[in-house]
This record gives C-alpha cells, structure tokens and sequence, in this order.
C-alpha cells in the first residue's frame, strides 16, 4: 500500500485559511506542537540545517525513542513542515524532498506483514538507516558545538610575539680555513697553466712582517730602524724581520736612510713624500 | 653575549626565543638556539619551570601540537576585545558541523559529509575552512570521480590549543547509542515499533 | 573577569595587552583596555614600573614614537638567529681567490691581483672584504699610479682563529700535494669558472 506523496503544487492557492495542504488536503492548522507564528516561520526554517536536523528536533521535541521512532506521526509532521515551506514560497530544498520519500517509504514499509523469520537478516528493520544517519548526524551537531565551545585563538585568547628587535646588520658569510686554502690552490692551478705568473714558495711570516712594517710606517715619518725590531720575538723573529725589511727594500716599498756612518738608519715609507698630499 | 652557563641564563633564552616566537616551537627547535644542544630533557624541564613562572599572569605557556608558545589566558580577553577593530568570525552551524565530521571522521570527501549530513556542502564552506588554513586536501579516494580528501591541520589543533587529534571532544555519550544501533538490540526495539504505528 | 582593583591587576591587564600586540601601543590606546579610563598619568606610572619589571629578562618594554612595545633585547640576537633556516651566505669565488692572494702574498697591489687570477678585480671585491675588517691598505707602491698596497689585519687572524699568518696552511704543503696528485677534483673545480668575477 503507498500512501500518496502530493508534493505538486497546490491547485488553490488562493485558500487563504490553510496554512499547508497535506496529502493534498488542506491543512487548518500545523500540527500543535509545531506551531509557529507564520511570519517567524521563515526564520525558523532557516535554523534548520537540513532534513535531519529538522527531523531531530521533531523527535527531541515530541520526547520519542531515537531507537523506536513512531513512523507515522513523524512523517506526517515532517510533511506539515514540507508544506509549510512550499505555502511560504521558500524554495524547497532538494534534500527536503528527498527525505520525505524516504519517511514515507519506511512508513508503507512498516506495515507491510513482517517478513518471514529467515529473511530478517536481510531486511531488518526498516528505520534502521534512518536511525543510524539521524544518530550519526546529532553525534556530529554535538561534536560541532563543543569544537565551538573549546578556546579558539583570536576569539578567547591571542598569540603572544613580540617584536624581534633584530639590528639591521647583514648576516655576513662565514669563512673557513678550509675555503681559503681551496681557493688558493685554484689560484694556483691556474698559474701554473698560465707559466708567466711566477707564484713563490715563501716563508709566510716574512709577508707578514713585511705588513707589519708597512702599518708601523703608516704615518709617513721616519721611523728609527731600530725600532721596527722588537727584541720580544727572539733571534728567529728578528731575522724574520729583518728579511721582511729586506724584501721591502727589494719591491721598493720603503726607503732607507742613514746620513753618516753609525748614524741612527730612517725608515720610512717610499710614497710617504705624498702620502698625505 | 656569552653562552649560558646557569640553568637560569638558559631559561631566559627560552622564555625569550618563545616570546618573540611567531609559530609553536617544538623542543627540537628549542635546542638549537644554543651553540652546544643541552638536550632534550634539559629544555624539557625547563619548559616546565617556565610554565610555572608564569603562574598567575596575563600570559601562559602552553604546549600543543607544533610545540609551545606563550598565549593570552582567555580571562583578559574582555579586556583585549575593547582594542579590536573588528569581532573574529562567528562560524556558522553548517562550517562548525562540516569541521567537526572532518575533525571526528577524517580523511572525508566532500560526499561523505554530505552524507551525514543529509544537505548539500556549499563550496563556501570548505573554502571558509580552507582559507583558514584548519583542513586542507591530503589525497583523493580512489572511486570514481576521484573526490578530494579533507583533513584538518596542525594549524587547527593548534588554533584550539589541543597537542593531538586524541585531545577533541569525546563523542563516548552518543557512541554509544551507536553501538547500539549496530547491535541486534535494535531489533528488539523494532519488535516495538509497529505497535505504535497507529498512534497518529 | 572582574574589573581590576588594585594597580597590579591594571599592571597585568597592560602587560597582556603589549605582548599580545602586533603593533606598538600609545598610552590612549592602553587606557582603552579598561570599562572606566584609568586616565593617562596612571597609565604611564604603570608602564614605567613595568619596564622595571622586566629588568634582566631577554625582552624589555621600550617607548617609540608610535607608542609602547615589548621587543627582544639585541644581546639575545644571536641565540635567535640560530633558528633561522636560511644557510649563511657565501662568498664569492673572486672574493675568496683576492682574499687568498691577500693573505698569502701580502702586500699587493690590486695590480698583484690581478695578475695573479689573470681577470680585472672588481672594487666592490676589495670593498667587501675591507668593511669586513679583513682588508686594509697599509701603503702604496712606489710606482706610476701609486697603487695601494693591502694586507691582512689583526681581525683576519682572530676571526679564523689563528695566531698569526705562519699557521694558515703552509704554502709549500699545498703545493707539495698539487705537484704529487693531479687530483681529479680539484682539476675539475679548477676548471669549473675561471671567469666568474660576481661579487660577494
């Protein structure tokens, strides 16, 4: 037996007194439990996330078992609701009507004779889908609502960060020995491709005095030679020196003077003449 | 600056470093902000010691999933709400109830949450949880169609303040009606069933 | 929460504020945090003692001309620097080939320079490696021009850790080695660019 689902558009319109026609009947008036002022029907409906929300509500409401839910007093008020809609031209939504094919096709369900006992593994009981979506759905609506209650960032509480006071120096590059070594023998390599580029093996430390020396002429005067050796270097550290004063001679970097013989030796730098232009 | 060389110098790095933070900083991180790693137990401990300095104060030390940071206590929030120029969003029950099946059920397709929850998932919603970087897509389920899947983000349990997935709600209550529901108890309540049928 | 009574529950609400802030807070703005305004004299009174309360931490509470903010103090810099992922940057090859001329053959002339990597060197090389402290000319060269002579510094030394000149590595060991093996890799990296002149 199928209980006729007339979802159609109501042919009189113009009957101002019902509120919802129902199975193509007019309704008077909403179910009582469900009543709401007309005008706040809207808002209302817009509460509703969907027809199982909606559905939820009508069975919390009426106190009913989830697990045991009265088929045809809920389908009918699920399809006042479906009418309700319709007769305050809210555009009816798809999953609205499909839910209420679904209702009506577990109510006709319901009362077919109960199957024989071997087939009622395969069958069960018919709201059990319904039962299990509707369930599954408050879950997640409960779920939703405590996600909501937990403390979120920017609502409840606020990141701490405070400004990095970061001085504007740029991040130089590290260097190490390592590096320096390996760019020197590339410097290397490639002079001994190119042969006119005469690379000597050198004592270091001779070029280190020879710097040496040169900064302590810096000023431009003359400096006493005596005084360009310090005696704290000990005999190696003076030879050192005093070849570092010999090679500067050499490249011509500083002059040498001395007036007379045993006259105290001047050293200072060859372009210190102009140094200070 | 020299390096630290009481466990007292090593909590101000910290506290510090967790100040100026502009995301959660796991331990790991924590330890390289000094040239010798002082080890994990050690920055540990020391987290915790900060925790407790800060007791009593506007500002708390908290740890969840990406790490620790330092956040405001939600009782001066009143007082942090007078300055703002504009109220945080109020999410509306269908990107709450979307969030929570991703949240409870993930990874879901599009589908699955249109499944339970018997609507249509407006594409609004996704991006409205995309954009605020709580889910995003982690693959596609090998059916047809190839539907995205949704996950939430480190981001989102971040945001709510909870170290793991493990830290949401219990849904306990309701699962276990669920059982229920599964269960052959429910064809007891069946048997039930017709016999009201004609109580409209 | 209840409005705070005392001057340190005023202190606190403040201290939240700021270190929850984005942006650096005028007085006006901080009177705003409270229902009744605690008027600015007071406002600042509080602020100046909370400075004081954040004497010694890794963070101080500073005055700009947009108003007042926390801010890391610069000492703590260089632990915070360590968290950040980019590698520190390199120098070029033609700022590592000068400065081994320069360390090895002091003191040259760009002339010597030049001569020795067989391209122009660009100044941008020498100015790079002087406002690094490494560099500095220590004379000039007794020829037409009268080109500046550079040497290494003191710094050089401290900043590789040596002593003086004689420990960086020996001269005649390299060679040793490039005369013994033609090593494939070095032969490689040789040829890799000899043209590259970019700077640091």
């Amino acid at each position: 037996m199928n209980m006729p689902l007339d979802l159609a558009p109501a042919e009189t319109p113009s009957e101002a007194a019902a509120v919802a026609r129902l199975y193509g009947q007019p309704m008077l008036e909403l179910p009582r439990d469900l009543y709401i002022p007309p005008d706040a029907l809207e808002v209302f409906l817009e509460a509703f996330e969907g027809p199982l929300d909606l559905l939820l509500y009508l069975i919390r409401k009426s106190n009913v078992d989830i697990l045991d839910i009265p088929m045809a007093p809920l389908t009918v008020q699920y399809l006042a609701y479906v009418e309700a809609m319709r007769a305050t031209n809210l555009e009816l939504a798809a999953d609205y009507l499909l839910m209420a094919a679904m209702l009506l096709e577990i109510k006709s369900r319901m009362l077919l004779p109960r199957p024989p006992r071997e087939a009622e593994g395969e069958e069960g009981d018919p709201r059990a889908e319904l039962v299990r979506r509707l369930v599954e759905y408050e879950q997640m609506k409960q779920a939703a609502a405590r996600l909501d209650a937990l403390p979120r960032v920017e609502r409840d509480f606020e990141w701490v960060s405070v400004f990095v006071a970061e001085k504007v120096v740029e991040r130089l590059p590290e260097l190490t020995l390592h590096d320096l070594q390996h760019a020197w023998l590339k410097i290397m390599r490639k002079a001994r491709l190119n042969q006119h580029h005469r690379v000597e093996r050198e004592e270091l430390s001779v070029r280190e005095h020879m710097s040496e020396i040169l900064r302590r002429l810096g000023g431009g005067d003359f400096v006493v030679f005596d005084a360009l050796f310090d005696p704290a270097l000990g005999p190696a550290g003076l030879v050192v020196s005093f070849l570092a004063m010999l090679e500067l001679v050499k490249e011509k970097l500083v002059e040498v003077t001395q007036n007379d013989a045993f006259a105290p030796i001047y050293v200072k730098l060859a372009d210190a003449s102009t140094e200070h232009a | 600056m020299q390096a630290p060389s009481t466990p007292e110098e090593f909590k101000r790095v910290i506290e510090t470093a967790l100040l100026a933070a502009a995301a959660p900083m796991p331990v790991t991180t924590l330890r390289r902000l000094f040239e010798e790693d002082p080890g994990a137990d050690f920055v540990r401990r020391l987290l915790d010691e900060l925790r407790g300095d800060w007791d009593g104060r506007g500002v708390e030390l908290v740890q969840s999933a990406s790490g620790w940071r330092f956040q405001t206590r939600p009782e001066y929030q009143p007082y942090l709400d007078r300055l703002k120029e504009e109220k945080p969003p109020k999410y509306s029950r269908a990107v709450l109830e979307t969030l929570a099946i991703i949240a409870y059920r993930q990874p879901v397709t599009r589908g699955d949450i249109e499944d339970i929850r018997g609507v249509a998932v407006s594409p609004n919603v996704l991006k409205t949880l995309e954009s605020r970087g709580w889910i995003d897509e982690v693959g596609h389920r090998d059916t047809p169609g190839r539907p995205a899947l949704f996950a939430t983000t480190r981001r989102f349990l971040d945001d709510l303040g909870l170290r793991s997935l493990t830290e949401l709600p219990a849904l306990t209550e309701i699962e276990r009606i669920m059982d229920l529901v599964e269960l052959p108890g429910l064809g007891a309540a069946a048997d039930a069933g017709p016999a009201e049928e004609g109580e409209s």
